[in-house]
């Protein structure tokens, strides 16, 4: 995996995306390029039905591109996936109720037939502080817990980028806010690129390098806003309150908004 | 199944043969399970297999597929499967005389046949009405005149007034009505409170329990032949061995599976005996006027759906006597009695519940 | 813990208090009500409360503790009926065994072929619109026709198929959706994980199914009970409770508590297949388990 | 007894053809596999009777046939619509009062598990063989037990956030049953009277083998059998199978009705 | 109703609120004292599990507390409930999927037997700008819409009390600042006073006078942060890019966080 960590983690060329319905043709996607560098963390966000779910599913080979090429790693998204290149993770936690949070993140692990499974799975819990529920089942754990056990489950085979459809989506703003600072360390330690699905704009510029910003019908890219928050700077708490972090929020609200900044909100600034 | 074994045979070894019979284990088939519990059938060698049936399964196409060797059933029902392809030979008529009757209360007036019209009639179904519409016939009635009510296994249908007329056996469903309480006196029902219609009194009797077997192997089948002689043999002698100990007879269907009490049991075997003993041209023995008369019967019994048993006349090879005389003059020169000449019934005393 | 032991004790309480309302209600009525029951319109709505037709509650019960015939040979009641009923309790299980087998199987063909499902469901469907009683006798002479080897139909076989017949049914379609019930982000996740079809049926599609299959086969259980003892009344098969169903039934107007015996024997036997299956849900206790939504 | 559902899952447009041909040919396939067996393999038309010759005493009897299908269509059409309605009412009040829960369980439980064969003497001798009451009695205690079982479950799948607009509405009891609890027990209802549709003709019809007024399909089978008639008595199963179809087409047509707007919001 | 609006519109005194589980006691709610005025928007924010939604059904008399009392506009909780004073709306939607929207909107009506039932609902549905789908059924609405109808039938009967458990919940970013805007129109409009629990610190700035923030465990209250965005003010969407809203938002998460601010965020201010 190490020798394709040169290339970029994804590139999308002139992809389109089109579903066939019952009431005619979708067009969910339309001339989207957008590549996404080895190590470098980028949100989607944009209205409900924008196409940001779809652009995930393509680079994770879970459906496949009307026109244009989706490449992970130099490869192709479908040679990608059953490489293992990726971790993925969805708005529900999706864990297997049947099995305990032990089994549950270390379903890959086992599918795959890894050796030393044991060792790394205790390692991931360790990594998103669950150690002590390792026993339990799904169902008696919270929603916040749940979804720390995915993401441990989408980061077991170490994988060199994460793909998450708004993985915090269903959590509130405390747990919320608790999950991102968690993430940001868990990123900076592996390294791993990461494409990050979300409606919250404060979300989106917490963690991201770069903000994709998309519109819908055709979805298409309207804005690609890189933060100016130092990628060095340490993602700490304070940081949501410093005044960059609020540029940064309203420059997304408004490439959102269609580019047209509201004229008091400038006004103010 | 019995067909590749039925022509062993020789030496020490039995002829495995299958008996299908056409109701539960009961004093009906006495003569069948003393021939196999007095070992009259091991000593004609053969080891018979008897298979009792239950609510649905037709005894003689049981025979025409080939699953057993022999079955008992009413000449009238078998009468219709031949025609509609069964290829069947009746070579024993066990039953001399019908045992139908046709019960109403005491009070009903209704005595003959002619008194059925408008009234609700009850039958078992399964092919046990056509004598009621062949004895209806003959007195100018179609079935249309009737209510036909289906009765089940017992006689609450008729006591609770469901029915007028009931179909009962002489050796089983009367007795029922004489096992049961009249809840007027706390004593059981006596013969004194029903009227009695029995069909043997009637042109619409038929013929009722026969031996039936496969036509084709009768006629090319050597070891076939040879073990059907046996087989009549070893039943006759059973029949003579109920006749003489209607007791033990009983008492041998009763380990054989019969659910019924002792004196139901044994009235019924005693019934029995009289449907077959005594037979003047020895048992078994087709009598031909009274074929004739069950195919007549046949004929013009029509149901309510306007269907007959058989619309024309059944083939020749439909019975035999041959086979039952070979038997017979066997047995006879062996110096054993088979006209029942002295037969004598018993007095059999029902108790409640037929217990 | 004690809460739960406390609900279970209350639940047997009302359910007995609910059979002794019910026995009341019967010799409430049986005392009330006119000798030849309640007439409306031509059309007898309540039964006539004669000793023959409704017998005692304490003449049914005290019946099972009588000898089945006065003839030395017989033991009391409630054990011939209870002998019968292993008999036919061991038939349902084998015809049971083999609905679960077709079941599945169905259901698996049905999963990985939706042409399939779409050919072969309707038809499933349909089949269960069959009166078997029907057929019981042409499976018996279809049976007695199979001689494989040193193999031989036995009677009781037919009676298992039958069984068999009405077992499959809820279980084939229990199956099936419970095998489609896994939701699209487990499915998708085992694409991720580039595993097939096999691998995604077994730790994915069975382990999902269970909610969905245990209570397909405790119906199943109760229908493969039910269809043995129609089965052994239509071919008149010996030793289960079928036979001494019709049986007893035929002695009913002397004797008529004998012929509830066997009506008892035969629920027992019912709710003791299907509670058998039950047991079943607790080993699989985990599997029972849902995720609570995010 | 719990619901069984059965829908096929519905795949895009241009392979819907394939729903209704899929089925057709499966029917096809197996009938001229039958017809072969008879007539080119030889299996004797005794064992085992042809299409052909169902068919065309199927032609031969049909007025017969429609007459019998008549009567057990209406046992099982009472049946049905009494054990549904008695089902639903006693659903309503074990959902209600808990005591009637716990003390109806026993007894739909033995009631799930009792084969008809084991009821269907004793029902003749207490509601008389002289009427069709005692069959249409079978089929409404078969109708009975999915109906009220589903109905149980449906009352109790009105949602916490129906409850408590209802409440904060200070709506009445009977309005509460009017609005939210019976809308939502709806399509659990008439899954239950699907299900109950073809067991009240299949009850209706084996009934008929266990006494009673002669002329229901369930009787007519069992005579033609007896007398070895069995293309006809084939022919009277067909229109029994067709019959139990009917049913369950209508019901399942009733049914897509009253789940047309059901899906939780 | 309206000689009761001189009243507060809301007082909770003292009220203790107490489950019994399977488990044991759960102290939901402990100590509680708050006054809502007529006419004024009062959020109530907190963690998951911190008793919002229980105090919130304690004031609606969907549930009774263990101690203390309830008053709304100066009646018992149980006959402001009877009087039908307030009008209620959830997370969920909660319409009846076989009415259509009009039915949906006119159910309290109906229920009450209110008479020119047909005038209000056409009001109120052009109030939510759903006019044109009146006849519709909830499923085929998007969730923003079915939530426009759960807030026309919340206002079905002039309420001159709103009670809103996290109605925005469930919507996309945009769709929910779009909610945000109407409701502070239709609130303008009636005049009413709002009772309105939710996750997001943004939206219980925006819509707020008084935000009550809530600690868990037993539920209490922690801090009253009141909004210094004047009420006369016009909460356009330009708001949402004004320094001041960013202050407020500061100030409701440091409340949130246990009052201690953190070190950065106090400095850049
Ligand atoms: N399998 C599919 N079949 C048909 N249309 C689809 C399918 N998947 C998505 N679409 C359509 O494509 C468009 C983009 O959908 P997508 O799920 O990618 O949006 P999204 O940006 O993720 O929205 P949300 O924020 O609500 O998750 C929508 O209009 C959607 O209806
Ligand atoms: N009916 C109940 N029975 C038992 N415990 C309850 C009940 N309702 C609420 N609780 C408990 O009371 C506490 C407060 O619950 P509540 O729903 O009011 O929290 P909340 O602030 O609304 O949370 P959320 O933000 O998740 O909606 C929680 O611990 C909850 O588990
Ligand atoms: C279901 C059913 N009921 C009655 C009979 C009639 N039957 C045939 S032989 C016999 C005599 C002794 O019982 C009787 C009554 C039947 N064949 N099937
Ligand atoms: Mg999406
Ligand atoms: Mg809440």
């Amino acid at each position: 995996m190490s020798d394709t960590l040169s290339a970029p983690a994804v590139t999308v060329a002139g992809v389109d995306k089109t579903f066939e319905t019952r009431e005619g043709l979708v067009h969910a996607l339309e001339a989207i390029d957008l590549e996404v560098k080895a190590g470098e963390f980028v949100s989607l966000i944009g209205p409900s039905g924008c196409g940001k779910s779809t652009l995930m599913r393509l680079i994770a080979d879970l459906d496949q591109p009307t026109a244009g090429t989706v490449s992970v790693f130099g490869k192709t998204a479908k040679q990608a996936r059953l490489d293992q290149d990726y971790g993925i993770a969805f708005q529900q936690a999706g864990l297997l109720p049947w099995r305990t949070v032990a089994q549950n993140v270390g379903l890959p692990l086992e599918l795959h037939g890894v050796a030393g499974r044991a060792a790394r799975v205790a390692e991931l819990l360790d990594m998103v502080g669950l150690t002590d529920f390792a026993g339990r089942y799904p169902d008696q754990l919270s929603g916040g817990m749940q979804q720390r056990v995915a993401i441990a489950r989408s980061l077991a085979e170490k994988p060199s980028l994460l793909l998450m459809d708004e993985p915090f989506g269903a959590l509130d703003e405390m747990t919320r806010e608790r999950m991102q600072t968690e993430l940001v360390r868990i990123c900076a330690e592996t390294g791993a690129a990461v494409v990050f699905v979300t409606h919250s704009i404060p979300e989106a510029v917490y963690l991201s390098d770069r903000v994709v910003v998309m519109s819908p019908r055709p979805g298409r890219i309207r804005e690609i806003v890189p933060m100016r928050l130092d990628q060095t700077q340490d993602r700490t708490d304070a940081l949501r309150e410093d005044t960059s972090y609020f540029e940064m929020i309203t420059a997304v609200r408004e490439a959102l908004h269609g580019g047209a900044p509201t004229t008091r909100g400038v006004e103010t600034r | 199944d019995g067909t590749d074994d039925a022509s062993g045979g020789g030496g020490d070894e039995l002829t495995s043969v299958k008996l299908q019979l056409q109701w539960l284990p009961q004093g009906q088939f006495a003569g069948y399970f003393a021939a196999v519990d007095q070992g009259f059938f091991e000593e004609e060698g053969l080891d018979v297999e008897i298979i009792p049936s239950g609510g649905d399964i037709v005894p003689q196409d049981a025979l025409a597929n080939g699953d057993v060797d022999y079955a008992i059933a009413w000449v009238p029902k078998v009468l219709g499967s031949i025609e509609a392809g069964a290829n069947l030979t009746n070579i024993a008529q066990i039953f001399q005389r019908s045992g139908t009757l046709q019960v109403s209360w005491a009070d009903s007036g209704i005595d003959s046949v002619a008194d059925f019209e408008g009234k609700k009639i009850g039958s078992w179904g399964f092919g046990n009405e056509w004598e009621i519409f062949a004895a209806m016939a003959a007195e100018g009635l179609d079935s249309s005149t009737v209510e036909i009510i289906t009765q089940d296994f017992n006689m609450n249908a008729f006591l609770q007034g469901d029915i007028d007329a009931a179909q009962a056996m002489t050796y089983n469903e009367y007795a029922q009505l004489l096992e049961a309480v009249d809840p007027d006196t706390g004593e059981l029902y006596t013969e004194d409170d029903f009227n009695v219609i029995s069909y043997q009194d009637t042109v619409g009797a038929m013929l009722q329990d026969a031996i039936w077997a496969d036509t084709e192997r009768l006629e090319s089948d050597e070891a076939y032949q040879e073990t059907t002689v046996k087989f009549l043999k070893a039943v006759i002698k059973g029949w003579i061995f109920a006749a003489d100990d209607p007791q033990a007879a009983s008492d041998i269907t009763i380990a054989a599976g019969s659910g019924w009490g002792p004196s139901h049991e044994l009235w019924m075997v005693n019934e029995t005996n009289k449907l077959i003993w005594p037979a003047p041209d020895g048992i078994g023995v087709i009598d031909e006027a009274a074929w004739n008369q069950t195919v007549e019967g046949a004929l013009s019994a029509v149901n309510e759906t306007g269907a007959s048993p058989i619309t024309e006349e059944p083939p020749a090879s439909a019975w035999s006597n041959e086979w039952i005389q070979k038997a017979l003059d066997e047995l006879t020169a062996d110096g054993v009695d088979v006209t029942g000449e002295g037969f004598a019934p018993i007095d059999v005393e029902l108790v409640e519940g037929g217990n | 813990m004690t809460a739960m032991r406390a609900r279970t004790a209350r639940a047997w309480l009302w359910g007995v208090a609910g059979i002794i309302v019910l026995a009341i209600l019967w010799e409430g009525y049986k005392w009330l009500g006119p000798a030849d029951g309640v007439v409306i319109g031509g059309a007898r709505v309540l039964p006539r409360t004669s000793d023959l037709a409704m017998p005692h509650v304490w003449d049914m019960a005290g019946r099972l503790f009588e000898n089945v015939t006065r003839a030395e040979t017989s033991g009391p009641l409630w054990l011939a009926v209870a002998s019968a009923a292993l008999v036919t309790l061991g038939i349902a299980a084998v015809g049971w065994l083999v609905g679960v087998v077709v079941g599945i199987g169905l259901s698996l063909v049905m999963l990985r072929w939706r042409i399939a499902e779409w050919g072969l469901l309707p038809w499933i469907v349909l089949s269960q619109t069959v009166p078997l009683i029907a057929f019981a006798p042409v499976v018996k002479s279809w049976g007695s026709r199979v001689v494989i080897g040193s193999f031989e139909w036995q009677d009781w076989m037919s009676v298992a198929l039958i069984a068999s017949y009405l077992a499959f049914f809820p279980i084939a379609i229990g199956a099936l959706r419970g095998l489609q019930s896994p939701d699209t982000i487990h499915l998708e996740l085992m694409h991720t994980y580039g595993i097939g079809w096999w691998k995604t049926l077994g730790r994915l599609r069975f382990p999902a199914s269970v909610p969905y299959l245990l209570p397909a086969l405790r119906l199943g259980a109760a229908n493969a009970v039910i269809g043995a003892v129609v089965a052994e009344v239509s071919t008149g098969l010996q030793g289960g409770i079928g036979r001494i169903l019709i049986q007893y039934a035929g002695q009913a107007s002397g004797d008529p508590a004998k012929a509830w015996g066997p009506i008892f024997g035969a629920i027992v036997l019912g709710l003791v297949a299907a509670g058998s299956v039950a047991l079943l849900g607790v080993i699989l206790k985990n599997y029972r388990r849902v995720e609570v939504g995010t | 007894m719990s619901a069984v559902t059965v829908r096929a899952r519905s795949g895009p447009r241009d392979l819907r053809w394939l729903q209704v041909v899929a089925p057709l040919a499966v029917g096809v396939i197996v009938l001229g596999a039958w017809q072969f067996l008879v007539s080119v393999v030889g299996v004797s038309e005794y064992l085992l009777p042809s299409p052909a010759s169902i068919a065309e005493q199927f032609v031969a009897f049909f007025p017969s046939i429609v007459q019998a299908s008549g009567i057990t269509g209406l046992n099982a059409l009472i049946g049905l619509v009494g054990g549904s309605l008695i089902g639903v009412l006693l659903a309503a009040l074990a959902s209600r009062w808990s005591p009637i829960d716990g003390m109806t369980a026993p007894v739909v439980a033995s009631l799930a598990v009792i084969p008809i064969v084991a009821l269907a003497p004793v029902l003749n001798t207490m509601f008389g063989a002289d009427s069709q009451f005692s069959r249409q009695f079978i089929a409404g205690l078969a109708s009975f037990v999915p109906v009220f079982l589903n109905t149980l479950r449906g009352f109790r799948q009105t949602r916490a956030v129906h409850r408590d607009l209802m409440t904060a509405y200070a709506a009445s009891s009977g309005q509460v049953l009017r609005t939210v609890t019976l809308p939502t027990a709806r399509p659990f209802i008439f899954t239950g009277i699907r299900i109950a549709s073809s067991l009240a003709v299949i009850s209706a019809l084996v009934a008929e083998y266990f006494g009673g007024p002669r002329g229901g399909l369930g009787g007519l089978i069992s005579t033609s059998a007896a007398s070895s008639a069995y293309a006809r008595a084939w022919a009277y199963v067909v229109a029994s199978i067709v019959l139990g179809l009917l049913f369950y087409v209508a019901t399942l047509a009733l049914e897509r009705l009253a789940t047309r707007h059901g899906s939780p919001s």
